[in-house]
C-alpha cells in the first residue's frame, strides 16, 4: 500500500504545481481538483471514510463556487515580468530543502508510520461504543468527546456565511 | 441548460437528497453524518438552480430564508448541548442525557442524532447561503 | 518517513503558491493546499497498520481500529478551510469588481 | 460541579445567533442586545475575580479520567484565563456600546453585531480552553470573524487589507494546526496539562525546538510581533474604529500573546534558548514599531504601529521573567518582571482602546484621518480632546496615568535582571512615544486652526452620547488602574495570573489532579 500512497500524492504534488503555475484560471482550478480528489482517494486508502465523504462533497462545491467566481472574468493571468530571477528561486529551494532536512531530522525520533501508540484516544475506542451508544466511533468523538470542538466547528462556517453576506453587501455605508 | 441537463437533473436531484437525509440520519451507524449529509443535500440544491436557472427575486427570498434556517439550527444544536447544564442537575455541558439504546440500532446513542439532524440542516443551509450570496452578487453587480 | 516528506513537501508548494504568486485566486489555491496537506498530516499519523476504519460491524468481530480522534479533527478542519475559502474567494469576486483583474500588483497600482 | 464556566462561552455564542435571527427583522434589536449582554458577563467575570475560588478545572461532556488519561475537553479557569476574560469583554462591552451610535452610518448592522458576538465568543473560548485542539478551533473563530469585520465598510482599502490578513492569518493558523499535529504525534494527547507531562519527560530538545519556532512563528504572526507584522498597520486602520479597538486591545493578545504565554510558560519547560528569542523579539518589536510610527501621517496607521510597539514592551516584560526563570534567577524578580508585562498588557487594551476610540470620533465628526488636514478640534470636541489626552499621557508614560506605572515596573525589573540595555531602550522608546503623541495632540486637536472647519463648510460638533460614555469610561479607567501598583488590590487581580505563569508545573498538575 505504501507505494499507491507515494504514487498518489506525487501525482497531487505534480497537480499542485501545475495549477500553480497554470497561465489560464481555468485550468489552475480544475488542476487544483486533482489535488482534492487524490485528497480523497488517499483519506479512503488510510481508512477514514467519513473524511472521504466529505471531502469529496466539499471539494464539488468549492469547485463550483470557484468556478462561478472566475467564470466571467479575465481568465488569462498577466505575464509576470522576469521578476523570478534565479536567487529568487535558489533561495526558496534552499528554503524547502532546509525545512524538509530538519522536519526529517527531528521527527526521525517518533514512531514510524502506522505504528504509532494510542493515549487519548484508547478510551475512544475500547469502551467508546458503551458510553456513547454510537457504532461510528468517529461519530462518537466528534459528537460526544469532543462535541465542544463541533459547536466551534459549526459556528465557524456560520462565521463565514455571515461574513460572506457582510462582503457582498452592496453598498456599505449609508 | 438544454433540456437533457435540465430533465437528468430533476430525476437526480429527488435521489440525491433522499441520500443526503439517509447520510445524515445513519450518521452513528454508518460513515458519514451531519457535515456529509448536510453537503450533499446543498449539493442537491445547487443543482436545480445551476440547471434551471431562477428568478432573482425568488433567489433573494430563497437566501433570506436558508440564512434564518441556517441560525435556527445552530441555537438548536447550541440549546441541546446547553441543555445538559440544566438536566439532571449536576450542570454539565455537552452531556449525552438521553438513554443510549443498543449499539447499531438506528434510535440509538442518545443525544447524537439529534445533532446530526441538526447539524446537516445548518451545513446545508450554510452551503447554500453562499452559493446563493455569489449568485445574486453577480446578478446585482452586472 | 518517505510518506511524511512528501506530505510536507506538498505544504511547501502551497506555500510557494501564497508567497510567490500574486494572483488572488492562485493565492487561494496556495492556501486550500496547505490545508489539504495538513489534513492529510494528521490521518497520516492517525494510521495504524492493518488497522480498519473505526465502525463496529453488526457482527461484532474484534478489529484493529485506526485511530478516530484525527479524523474527527480533520473533520473540523476540512470545514474551517472551506469557510476560508469560502470568504477569501467572496473579498476576491467583490475586489475583481472594484479593479477587473484578480492581479495584486494591478490593483496596487491602480489604487495609487 | 462549576457549571458556570461554560458560560462564558454559550452566552456570546447564543447572543450571535439571536441576533442573526431576530436582527433580521430589526435592525434596532442588536444595537442594545449586544452592549447589554457584554456588560452581563463582564459583571459577571468581574464578580468571580473578586470571589477567591482559585483554579476551576471543566470538564465539557462530563468524562472522567481514564487510567490517568483525560479524555474529555478540558476547560480551565486560573488567574491568567480570568485576568484575560475581564479584559476581553470589558473592551467589548464599551466598544460595543460605542458602536450603537458609530455604526448607524453603515447598512446591515445586524451582521456587524453578529460577528462581533462571534469574536468575543471566540476570544473568551481561547483564553478558557485547556486543550490544544479546541484552542485552535477558538482561534480560528474569532480571526474569522475578524476578517469579516475588518471588511466591514467594503471600500477598497478595506477589502484589501482583510485579503492580505485573511492570507497571512490563514498560514499562521496553518503552522499553529501543522504544530499540534506533531505535539500529537508525538505525545498521543491533545491536552495541554497532559502533554506538558509527557514532554517534559521524553521529549527530545531538537523536537522540542522545532515545534516551538513553528508556534512561534504562528501565534508570532497572530500577534503581529516584528518580523511578522506586514498585515497589522492595513488591517487595524482600514478597520471600523470599534473594530480597530477590538482588534489593537484585546484580539492580537487574546489570540496571539496570551497563548504564547500559556504554551510556552506552562505546556513547554522555559528554556534559555526559547525565552531569549522571545525577548529579542519582543525588544525589535518595541524599538522597530515605534520608529516605524514616527513617519505616520494617517491617526490610525500611526497608533496601529504604536500598538506593535507596546505589544513589543508586554513580551519584553514577560520574557525577561523567562530569562530570569530560566538561569534560576531570584523568582521575586521574574514575578516582578511578568507582573509588569501583564499589568501592561491590561493598560494597552485600555489607552489603545481609548485612543481608536477617539480616532473614530474625530472621523466620525469630520470624515478625516489625515493629521495634517485636522487641527482646531480642542474647543469643538472637548469630550474626544480630554479623553484623548488622557490616553496619550497614559501611553507615553506620563504620572499618575496607569502607562507610568507599568512601564516603570517593567523597566525597573530590567535592571534588577541586569538587563541594562533592555532598560534604556525601553526608556528610549517611551520618550519617541511621548514625542509622537505630542504630534497627535497638537495636529489633531490644538494649532488654534479654528476657523479652517467653518471656512471648508464641515459643521464640526461632539460626538453622540454612546461614544462619549465609552471614551470617559476608559479615560477614568487610564487613571483607576493606576491603583494596581497597590499591593492588597494587585493581590486580587494580578497576582493570581502571575502566580499561574511562574510555577509552571502547578498548571498540569492542578489541572490533571495528580
Amino acid at each position: 500500500m505504501g507505494i499507491l500512497l507515494i504514487v498518489i500524492l506525487v501525482l497531487m504534488i505534480g497537480g499542485a504545481l501545475f495549477s500553480l503555475e497554470a497561465r489560464d484560471l481555468l485550468s489552475a482550478v480544475i488542476a487544483y481538483g486533482i489535488v482534492g480528489f487524490g485528497l480523497v482517494i488517499l483519506f479512503l486508502l488510510l481508512q477514514a471514510p467519513d473524511l472521504a465523504l466529505v471531502q469529496i462533497v466539499v471539494e464539488a462545491i468549492t469547485l463550483i463556487i470557484m468556478i462561478a467566481v472566475i467564470m466571467d472574468s479575465t481568465r488569462e493571468e498577466v505575464k509576470t515580468k522576469s521578476k523570478r530571477t534565479a536567487a529568487y528561486v535558489i533561495v526558496s529551494i534552499v528554503f524547502a530543502g532546509l525545512f524538509l532536512y530538519f522536519f526529517n531530522r527531528v521527527t526521525g525520533t517518533l514512531s514510524a508510520f502506522g505504528e504509532r501508540a494510542m493515549r487519548m484516544s484508547l478510551a475512544y475506542i475500547n469502551p467508546g461504543a458503551e458510553i456513547t451508544g454510537s457504532a461510528n466511533l468517529v461519530t462518537g468523538v466528534i459528537f460526544d468527546f469532543r462535541g465542544y470542538d463541533t459547536l466551534g466547528e459549526a459556528t465557524i462556517l456560520f462565521t463565514a456565511v455571515i461574513g460572506v453576506l457582510t462582503v457582498l453587501r452592496l453598498k456599505g455605508r449609508k | 441548460m438544454t433540456i437533457i441537463v435540465q430533465k437528468v437533473t430533476q430525476m437526480m436531484c429527488g435521489i440525491i437528497f433522499l441520500y443526503g437525509i439517509y447520510i445524515i440520519v445513519h450518521g452513528h451507524l454508518t460513515p458519514g453524518g451531519g457535515f456529509a449529509g448536510g453537503t450533499i443535500i446543498a449539493g442537491s440544491f445547487i443543482l436545480l438552480v445551476i440547471a434551471f436557472g431562477s428568478e432573482f427575486l425568488t433567489l433573494k427570498k430563497e437566501e433570506t430564508g436558508s440564512s434564518l434556517l441556517e441560525s435556527g439550527a445552530i441555537l438548536v444544536f447550541l440549546a441541546i448541548a446547553a441543555a445538559g447544564l440544566l438536566i439532571g442537575g449536576v450542570g454539565i455541558f455537552f452531556v449525552n442525557f438521553l438513554p443510549k439504546g443498543t449499539v447499531g440500532s438506528l434510535i440509538s446513542a442518545g443525544i447524537i442524532p439529534l445533532f446530526n439532524i441538526a447539524i446537516g440542516i445548518e451545513v446545508a443551509a450554510a452551503l447554500l447561503t453562499i452559493f446563493l450570496a455569489l449568485l445574486i452578487y453577480k446578478e446585482e453587480s452586472t | 518517513m518517505t510518506i511524511y516528506l512528501l506530505c510536507i513537501a506538498l505544504f511547501l508548494v502551497g506555500l510557494y503558491g501564497v508567497v510567490a504568486k500574486r494572483n488572488l485566486i492562485k493565492m487561494v489555491i496556495g492556501i486550500a493546499i496547505m490545508e489539504y496537506s495538513i489534513n492529510l498530516f494528521l490521518i497520516l499519523i492517525g494510521y495504524v497498520k492493518g488497522g480498519t476504519a473505526p465502525i463496529l460491524s453488526a457482527d461484532g468481530a474484534q478489529r484493529i481500529f485506526v485511530d478516530p480522534l484525527p479524523q474527527a479533527m480533520v473533520l473540523t478542519a476540512i470545514v474551517i478551510g472551506l469557510a476560508t475559502t469560502a470568504l477569501l474567494l467572496a473579498i476576491a469576486i467583490r475586489l475583481y469588481k472594484k479593479y477587473n483583474t484578480f492581479d495584486i500588483r494591478e490593483i496596487k497600482k491602480l489604487k495609487g | 460541579m462549576n457549571w458556570w464556566v461554560p458560560i462564558f462561552v454559550i452566552v456570546p455564542l447564543g447572543g450571535a445567533f439571536l441576533t442573526a435571527i431576530i436582527g433580521s427583522f430589526s435592525q434596532a434589536f442588536g444595537r442594545y442586545f449586544t452592549s447589554f449582554l457584554l456588560a452581563l458577563v463582564t459583571a459577571f467575570a468581574l464578580y468571580i475575580m473578586f470571589t477567591p475560588i482559585g483554579t476551576m478545572v471543566y470538564r465539557v461532556g462530563g468524562h472522567e479520567l481514564f487510567d490517568t488519561i483525560p479524555i474529555a475537553i478540558y476547560m480551565v479557569m486560573d488567574g491568567l484565563s480570568l485576568y484575560l476574560l475581564v479584559i476581553i469583554n470589558l473592551i467589548g462591552f464599551l466598544s460595543a456600546f460605542y458602536s450603537i451610535s458609530y455604526i448607524k452610518s453603515f447598512t446591515s448592522e445586524n451582521y456587524y453585531y453578529t460577528l462581533f458576538f462571534l469574536m468575543v465568543a471566540g476570544m473568551n473560548g481561547v483564553v478558557l480552553s485547556g486543550d490544544i485542539f479546541n484552542l485552535y478551533v477558538f482561534l480560528e473563530l474569532a480571526a474569522i470573524a475578524s476578517y469579516a469585520l475588518v471588511a466591514f465598510g467594503i471600500d477598497k482599502e478595506e477589502l484589501e487589507a482583510s485579503f492580505k490578513y485573511q492570507v497571512l492569518g490563514g498560514i499562521s493558523s496553518l503552522l499553529i494546526l501543522l504544530s499540534i499535529g506533531l505535539l500529537y504525534w508525538s505525545t498521543s494527547t491533545l491536552n495541554i496539562a497532559d502533554i506538558s507531562g509527557i514532554i517534559r519527560q521524553n521529549g527530545s530538545p531538537e523536537f522540542i525546538k522545532f515545534v516551538s519556532v513553528i508556534l512561534l512563528t504562528g501565534f508570532g504572526l497572530k500577534a503581529a510581533m516584528i518580523p511578522f507584522h506586514a498585515w497589522l498597520p492595513d488591517a487595524h486602520s482600514s478597520a471600523p474604529s470599534p473594530i480597530s479597538s477590538m482588534l489593537s486591545g484585546v484580539l492580537i493578545k487574546a489570540i496571539g500573546a496570551y497563548v504564547i504565554l500559556r504554551l510556552f510558560f506552562n505546556m513547554f519547560a522555559i528554556t534559555y534558548d526559547i525565552s531569549l528569542v522571545i525577548t529579542i523579539i519582543g525588544t525589535l518589536s518595541m524599538v522597530v514599531g515605534v520608529l516605524l510610527a514616527i513617519g505616520q501621517w494617517d491617526i490610525k496607521r500611526l497608533l496601529a504601529y504604536h500598538s506593535i510597539s507596546q505589544m513589543g514592551y508586554v513580551v519584553l516584560g514577560v520574557g525577561i521573567g523567562m530569562l530570569v526563570i530560566a538561569q534560576n534567577g531570584p523568582r521575586t524578580v521574574a514575578a516582578f518582571a511578568i507582573g509588569g508585562g501583564l499589568y501592561h498588557l491590561f493598560n494597552h487594551a485600555v489607552f489603545k482602546g481609548l485612543l481608536f476610540l477617539n480616532a473614530g470620533a474625530v472621523e466620525h465628526s469630520t470624515g478625516i484621518r489625515d493629521m495634517k488636514r485636522l487641527g482646531g478640534l480642542a474647543s469643538k470636541m472637548p469630550v474626544t480632546t480630554s479623553t484623548s489626552l488622557s490616553a496619550s499621557m497614559s501611553i507615553s508614560g506620563i504620572p499618575p496615568f496607569n502607562g507610568f506605572f507599568s512601564k516603570l515596573i517593567i523597566i525597573m525589573a530590567a535592571i534588577q535582571a541586569h538587563y541594562f540595555v533592555l532598560a534604556i531602550l525601553a526608556v528610549f522608546v517611551s520618550i519617541i512615544t511621548l514625542a509622537s503623541f505630542l504630534k497627535v495632540q497638537r495636529f489633531t486637536f490644538f494649532n488654534k486652526e479654528e476657523e479652517k472647519w467653518n471656512l471648508k463648510g464641515i459643521y464640526v460638533k461632539e460626538v453622540p452620547f454612546s461614544m462619549c460614555f465609552s471614551m470617559i469610561f476608559l479615560a477614568v479607567l487610564c487613571l483607576v488602574l493606576s491603583v494596581l501598583v497597590v499591593p492588597s488590590v494587585r493581590d486580587i487581580v494580578l497576582t493570581p495570573a502571575v502566580n499561574a505563569l511562574l510555577d509552571s508545573t502547578v498548571y498540569s498538575t492542578t489541572v490533571l489532579g495528580y
